[in-house]
């Protein structure tokens, strides 16, 4: 029986037409000192177009919201690359705590030795994982560790005073990757992969010269890859005076079985929100820490937490420091889910949940190769990319995306890596059960059929939602981007 | 393992669909010589009771406003949470979904997105508001590139009262960018010196980076600092680490300005150790394709039922790669979930009341401090739910004091200037019960007595 | 727009069919004590047919689930005589604080002073919102209290020597009192409501003979309707020699206007799970504490929460007690989360939730009045009762809930109270305002079009659920109560 | 006021709809005379943060076992509950709806309770259960009373090792309906006395009740009294305080036993000062027509898909009144729910590796204790996670002083019988560590020496 189904919904419009003059949804003690005033001329009229309504109709509004969602507690979520695990509930509830939840940054740090060890401690645990000498865990996201990362290695090379201009980032790259490159003054570099899927020692060996500051690497790369020849092409970058900079994103595939650290990289982010089980939010927030060698801890962002004895400090003084990325230290609450997690699974359950997620990968790669075309063919690590290339019925990429929400599933990443036309990005993560995986290979291969027999089915797929396909184009056109009363 | 469902079973018959022998076959690609060849040296896994019972512990040792009474502020800032929030952020639809790239099975976070980007338009004034940034800090970083994209000039003037970690922030985005940054100081006033401001500007200044409230909770007069800006042709970026207060002031774009950011976490969030929060970014309508980060819009399907989406994607690094406005990817979603939720339940009644409790209390608390021998206001200009007190005498032995009577009093500034060893930022919100204000006074009466 | 509409629902299986021999879903420390073994003969081999699962299967299982729900949270839910208001979620947090969740109830009582407070504070208060002389909360639910009450009732008829054997009960009572009283060793006489809607004085009269050992009275009585002459009732029966139980399930149109306690009444139970906010829970817990008059307060069920001093005590020598009901003393977790309501809404807030119910109730009855049958005249209080008369196309009671359903809304109590043939039995409650009645309203009108003009959309409804109508004859007839391995 | 969301001219527009002045008018048939006429005297109303803060005062006057380390059992059980459960519970669709008296609507709360109806049938060996009652000892009397009905005989046994609050609700229960009650005794290993038993049994007598395990926490030779009760035409009724003993003792249904119930407390849910919990109920096919309580079935719908529907309405008090097999009408749906979660999670090895762990626990403790000069083991017979100690002196004051040191020791046997004085019913679980056990140890020793 596939999952997906048609059955109740609700609909519910936008909060601001709820509104109604008077109307409360929250409780204020009553005013036990004087009221006070502000100098005339800072005081604004109340604020135009903010709702009114009671707390019930807010309960309504976002449950009625949620449930045209659909999220990994819902079901199977293979978006490729974003690594899609379960979330466990303890998890949520560990941030929860009144000492996690309630504890003030600036609380003096005597006071805050718990917060200030756990990072500390999760920091260690990091470092073991990816063998890198630090790690900071400032960063918001992945992006933000990128950041983090490539301001370091420009740092490093400001120091020596180098004035590389390049980095070197392959085509199969996160668009972040480019983006952070760009952001820190740098011009990028694609390296084509031209069909191997990996890049080649070779290849970057052409492209390395006296201005290229660093390599942008993913390993596993983005087509889910091992990049085999690393440690070759780390030591042609070091030997031409570059970094390597790993984009961690894909570290699910490796814990326990190859460290990063180990293979000649300089840098990498990890994101806790993909390999460490933290819930991805609907967009957010997430944790981006970033391992460095030793090399380049002087460089590191602001507060760094040490130990001294057996207190937990913040040091602020790193005179090299690339500065702070944003405020306080962190998401700190991601991290206690992190840790959290990171407790649980312990050295050997974090190796397994690595082997797992590539045996789904490699089991669904197996099942569907008959019949999707895969445009690279060496062993898959924890994500599998398929192209659209073999499907009938003029059906493309998004429209097997669409159909896949008909039978009850959350598509994969589509059109991305970009070197693959119509991609098909499956990363299935290691919480998934073979039963899981069967039902959702075999709506896969129905879809491929349908393609053939039917592809209206696909054409105008998803049938089932509350929603049908939007009109984008019209959307960037005459964008819409907030409310107004007179509508 | 509880997190792994895979049998033995299940993975010998998957091995076989492979075609492989072992889980080892699988990794033939990861060279010999980069395999660990040990077992990480991590703890020992526990079970989730020994897991918790271990977290309760560590959180034991963190003082919060449960254990103590605590008027700490800066940035991070304790206000009342509604139950209902963390009741409704606790569905999973929401939390345990993605960015939503697919709006069939998304509509739920697109819409609230579009209703928080509209909350923040609605009270900052402004036309058009990203889906989060971040956070306050990381967000003014992006604000500054983003006027220095606008105006193609490259100096930023930043407000000396500016929030340091916010400078901080901004500076190291700027490092690489051949930006140049200088800051403008402040009077006696805590504002900013306006004299120093016209100073400053030129025909190569992007933008003036300014606090709403200001570091040391001084309301600044945003309206002048606006004009004087705008004739420069620059542009007026405020930051906003309390938007509590904008319930009550002006709103920056009524003054004036062309980007406003801010930290959220004041609207429904906990402070959590410094974070998750979340950056909110607003600006014009006219700026909207230079802006960063992810934009929802209002669309129609096929069947002409109105639906919401993520658009203007052609700004972002996914699409943009190197030429996007910004690297952001995955941003604050939830905690603007949190947010959206929050100013619903408050309401145009609800943030006007608890910005007016807040200034209240802040008043009375103010009044009442500087009133003490040994404690006078460092600034006079107006504030809002924070101040500077300046404290004869050892202000550190004094904070030591209050902490043994499980009073955390402020923030020392010395903590973020040399200038200032003797003053702490205070901050009182509707939290604090008239006793408890009182209990300050009286233990500082007695500390600096 | 009516909220009513249908979108994608994910079909799932019994949990037993997802078990996988070998999978887990739970942790537990490493044994630190030596392994221990029971006498042979007293152990059992494994539970046979019990689920193996991981956690995410069981999180996916019941988020699942509950989608296929309708709570007050989805929308309107005016389910007759169950008051259906908001459930504030201040409420849920409060029962879940540490301090009331894990205290234990044989907690020494010099440790529990708070719990105990609690619950001496809410009895104070139930009393004078009730009239009431005591309140006992020990009772589970409505039902239960109906029992203690009416043990009570017989215990002070025994005390006094009295061997009474009936008890008068009108015929548009629910089941639960003529059950109670059966429970109780009394026979029923059913007072027949004769078209009027309410219980006059003169048929009371009429009933009350020297083995009436009381009166069961519901009031506002299940019609919606104040017994106006509940006084004079109470008067017929006390000189007759009986007593008055009152069903308080109906209190929420009442609250600060009139007490059931200064009309005469004896004993009456609370139905907090309705009344006083507190969930459902999809059949229970709830809470139905008694109020008694003094009179009746030796009969009280054990343990007694009484005050000496500054302490709270419990106390359990009361020789004329009824007795237990239960072990410990009551749903003290529903305890907490109505005290929290009655906090939250002090004298004021209870009676304007009392007038706004009946405000709610009246605008429905006005709004439908032209439409459907009303078959009792009298004003209305906190709820409304239409037939099914005046329907056409063969459309019943039935036909119309079902209908209700595609429209998105939960459908009233129906053929309840049994006095009105086809009864659609509708309570609103306060918690909800014009614009949903509205919108309820505007589509029970609608229904009553479709069933003159297409009878078969109410046939045939629902028919957005992703479940249509079931087949309960089979049910009743060949009942499958429990799964089977063999299935 | 948030929960009332009428606003001034919302309450103009709906009276004027119904054709009346006033709210006033509204409550007309309601007589002057009856009318209140003052405001009630309650608390002055709470905001959410105030509410907050008292209740968790009123809650921090509570001992619970974080603060204490407590050996407390009885009927009420401390064991883990997985984060799972609150997360899953927490959904409104379940707990903020009602009974599912429309099954379209309401399937996933039909087929959580057949799970449910499954699990238990699975766990106590029965053929079918009911949806719910409202706890233990109330599941109790109702099992008499269904004995009584099944046989049409007015006399029952109960072991006199019975939880004493279970035989009070079956005396409660029992008062008016002409029942005759008595007590068989228990021998020196706390076990029922099989020749009182054999005595006691005649043609009149309906069932016996027994607790497995007992109150002692002493495990009855449940086959046996099967067999003798049975050979007089008498139901076994076995009562079940502490469940997760079933996951390694033989089931009730193996036994011979015909009614099988308990609280079902022990799976999933927190103590809560003792409610809400959930009182289970199985039995045999051939009796169930005359079970109380809710039943759900399987069946299908309109379209052949297989649904859920309450079945068997005819027993029910809704259907038929004053004849129905019981008055139950709300019950503990939500705490079943809990329990369901709690068995699924664990799962047919983590039932069995639970119950291992709290005899594990138990026997390590009864030991230790029993090897104290001054203390010994009350009875001879095999217990489960409960034991009963005898403590030479003062126990009261033994008691006193490890509360102290904030130790609950364990629940004095003379709050329920006046000849065990100096006995104490001690329980431990997979909850204490074995350095919690030698704490209480330790202390035993001290106190008693
Ligand atoms: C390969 C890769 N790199 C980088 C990122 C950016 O990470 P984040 O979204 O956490 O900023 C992503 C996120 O999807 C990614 O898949
Ligand atoms: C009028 C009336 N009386 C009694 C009851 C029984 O209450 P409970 O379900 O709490 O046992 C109900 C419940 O629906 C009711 O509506």
């Amino acid at each position: 029986m596939r999952p997906g189904t048609s059955g109740l919904q609700l609909n519910e419009k936008l909060i601001f037409d709820h509104s109604d003059p008077g109307r409360k949804g929250y409780s204020l003690p009553r005013l036990d000192v004087p009221a006070a005033v502000l100098p005339e001329g800072l005081v604004r009229a109340e604020v135009e177009g903010f709702p009114e309504v009671s707390e019930v109709d807010v309960v309504r509004h976002f449950t009625r919201l949620s449930s045209w969602n659909y999220g990994v507690d819902s079901g199977f979520y293979p978006l490729g690359s974003c690594t899609m695990k379960y979330n466990p509930k303890v998890n949520e509830k560990a941030a929860r705590i009144d000492g996690f939840a309630n504890c003030h940054p600036y609380t003096p740090q005597s006071l805050s030795q718990g917060a200030l060890a756990l990072m500390y401690d999760l920091q260690a645990a990091l470092a073991e994982i990816s063998g890198f000498s630090a790690v900071t865990l400032q960063p918001a996201a992945g992006a933000h560790g990128e950041l983090a990362g490539m301001l370091m290695i420009r740092a490093w090379h400001e120091a020596k005073g180098n004035r590389r201009t390049k980095v070197l980032i392959p085509d199969t790259a996160h668009g972040t990757n480019p983006a952070t490159a760009a952001l820190c003054g740098y011009d990028v570099v694609p390296i084509e992969s031209k069909g191997a899927g990996v890049l080649t020692a070779e290849t970057v060996a052409e492209f390395m010269d006296d201005d290229v500051a660093a390599l942008m690497v993913t390993n596993p790369n983005t087509l889910g890859l091992f990049e085999s020849d690393i440690k070759k092409i780390c030591d042609i970058v070091h030997e031409g005076g570059g970094l390597v900079y790993c984009d961690g994103a894909n570290l699910n595939a490796l814990m326990g079985i190859a460290r990063p650290g180990d293979m000649g990289i300089d840098v990498m982010h990890f994101n806790l929100h993909k390999t460490f089980s933290t819930p991805h939010g609907g967009g957010g927030p997430g944790a981006g820490p970033v391992g460095v060698t030793a090399e380049l801890e002087p460089f590191m962002p602001t507060p760094v937490i040490a130990r001294e004895g057996d207190a937990y400090t913040l040091q602020f003084d790193l005179p090299q420091s690339v500065g702070r990325l944003r405020s306080f230290y962190g998401n700190f609450g991601i991290m206690v889910r992190a840790w959290a997690y990171i407790l649980t699974m312990g050295a050997a359950g974090l190796k397994r949940a690595s082997e797992m997620a590539v045996l789904n990968a490699n089991y669904i790669r197996a099942r569907l190769e008959p019949v999707y075309d895969l445009p690279h063919r060496h062993r898959s690590l924890h994500e599998v990319v398929f192209s659209d290339k073999d499907l009938a019925g003029d059906c493309h990429t998004l429209d097997v995306a669409k159909r896949l929400i008909d039978y009850g599933f959350h598509p994969p990443t589509i059109y991305f890596p970009l070197v693959v036309k119509g991609a098909i990005m499956i990363e299935p993560t290691e919480t998934e059960s073979m039963e899981i995986l069967d039902e959702f290979c075999d709506a896969m291969l129905a879809i491929a059929e349908e393609a053939k027999n039917s592809p209206e089915l696909l054409h105008e797929a998803p049938r089932l939602t509350r929603i049908k396909r939007l009109d984008e184009t019209t959307a960037a056109r005459q964008p819409c981007l907030c409310w107004l009363p007179e509508e | 393992m509880r997190y792994i469902p895979h049998t033995e079973e299940d993975v010998r018959q998957m091995l076989a669909t492979i075609g492989v022998d072992s889980i080892e076959d699988l990794f033939e690609e990861v060279p010999d010589d980069l395999r660990l060849g040990r077992e990480m040296e991590l703890p020992e896994p526990l079970s989730e009771s020994e897991l918790v019972r271990q977290l309760q512990e560590l959180a034991g040792q963190n003082a919060t406003s449960s254990g103590y009474l605590s008027f700490l502020g800066g940035g991070a800032y304790n206000h009342f949470i509604p139950a209902v929030i963390d009741q409704l952020i606790s569905r999973s639809e929401f939390y345990t979904a993605y960015t939503p790239y697919q709006p069939e099975i998304s509509q739920g976070t697109l819409q609230a997105v579009f209703e928080y980007q509209t909350l923040i338009c609605q009270l900052t004034g402004m036309d058009v508001s990203n889906a989060s940034m971040y956070d306050g800090a990381s967000a003014c970083a992006e604000a500054v590139l983003m006027a220095a994209r606008a105006t193609r000039r490259k100096k930023v003037l930043l407000a000396g009262s500016l929030h340091p970690e916010y400078r901080e922030a901004v500076e190291t985005y700027c490092r690489y960018l051949e930006m140049e940054l200088s800051q403008i100081p402040f009077g006696a006033d805590g504002r900013l010196d306006e004299k120093a401001l016209a100073a400053g500007l030129d025909d190569k200044t992007a933008a003036l980076v300014v606090g709403y409230p200001n570091f040391f909770g001084v309301v600044e007069g945003l309206t002048s600092l606006a004009v004087t800006v705008h004739a420069a042709g620059a542009l007026l970026v405020t930051a906003v680490p309390e938007p509590i207060a904008l319930g009550l002031l002006k709103s920056p774009g009524e003054c004036g300005a062309d980007i406003v950011v801010g930290e959220g976490q004041s609207f429904g969030m906990p402070v959590s150790f410094g974070g998750p929060g979340v950056g909110f970014f607003a600006a014009r309508q006219k700026t909207v394709r230079s802006m960063p980060g992810r934009l929802v819009g209002r669309t129609t399907d096929r069947e002409g039922k109105d639906g919401f989406v993520l658009t203007l994607a052609t700004r972002e690094q996914h699409i943009r790669r190197e030429k996007a406005t910004s690297n952001i990817c995955s941003n604050q979603g939830m905690c603007a979930l949190m947010a959206n939720m929050y100013l619903c339940l408050l309401g145009k009644k609800g943030i006007r009341e608890v910005a007016e409790q807040n200034l209240a209390k802040a008043e009375y608390a103010k009044k009442a401090l500087a009133a003490l021998p040994g404690v006078a206001l460092a600034f006079s200009g107006p504030t809002f739910n924070e101040f500077v007190m300046t404290v004869d005498g050892d202000l550190g032995r004094l904070l030591q004091e209050l902490e043994r009577q499980k009073v955390l009093a402020g923030v020392p500034m010395s903590r973020f200037r040399d200038d200032m060893p003797n003053s702490l930022l205070i901050c009182v919100t509707e939290q604090h019960r008239r006793q408890d204000i009182d209990r300050l006074v009286d233990l500082m009466k007695g500390g600096t007595a």
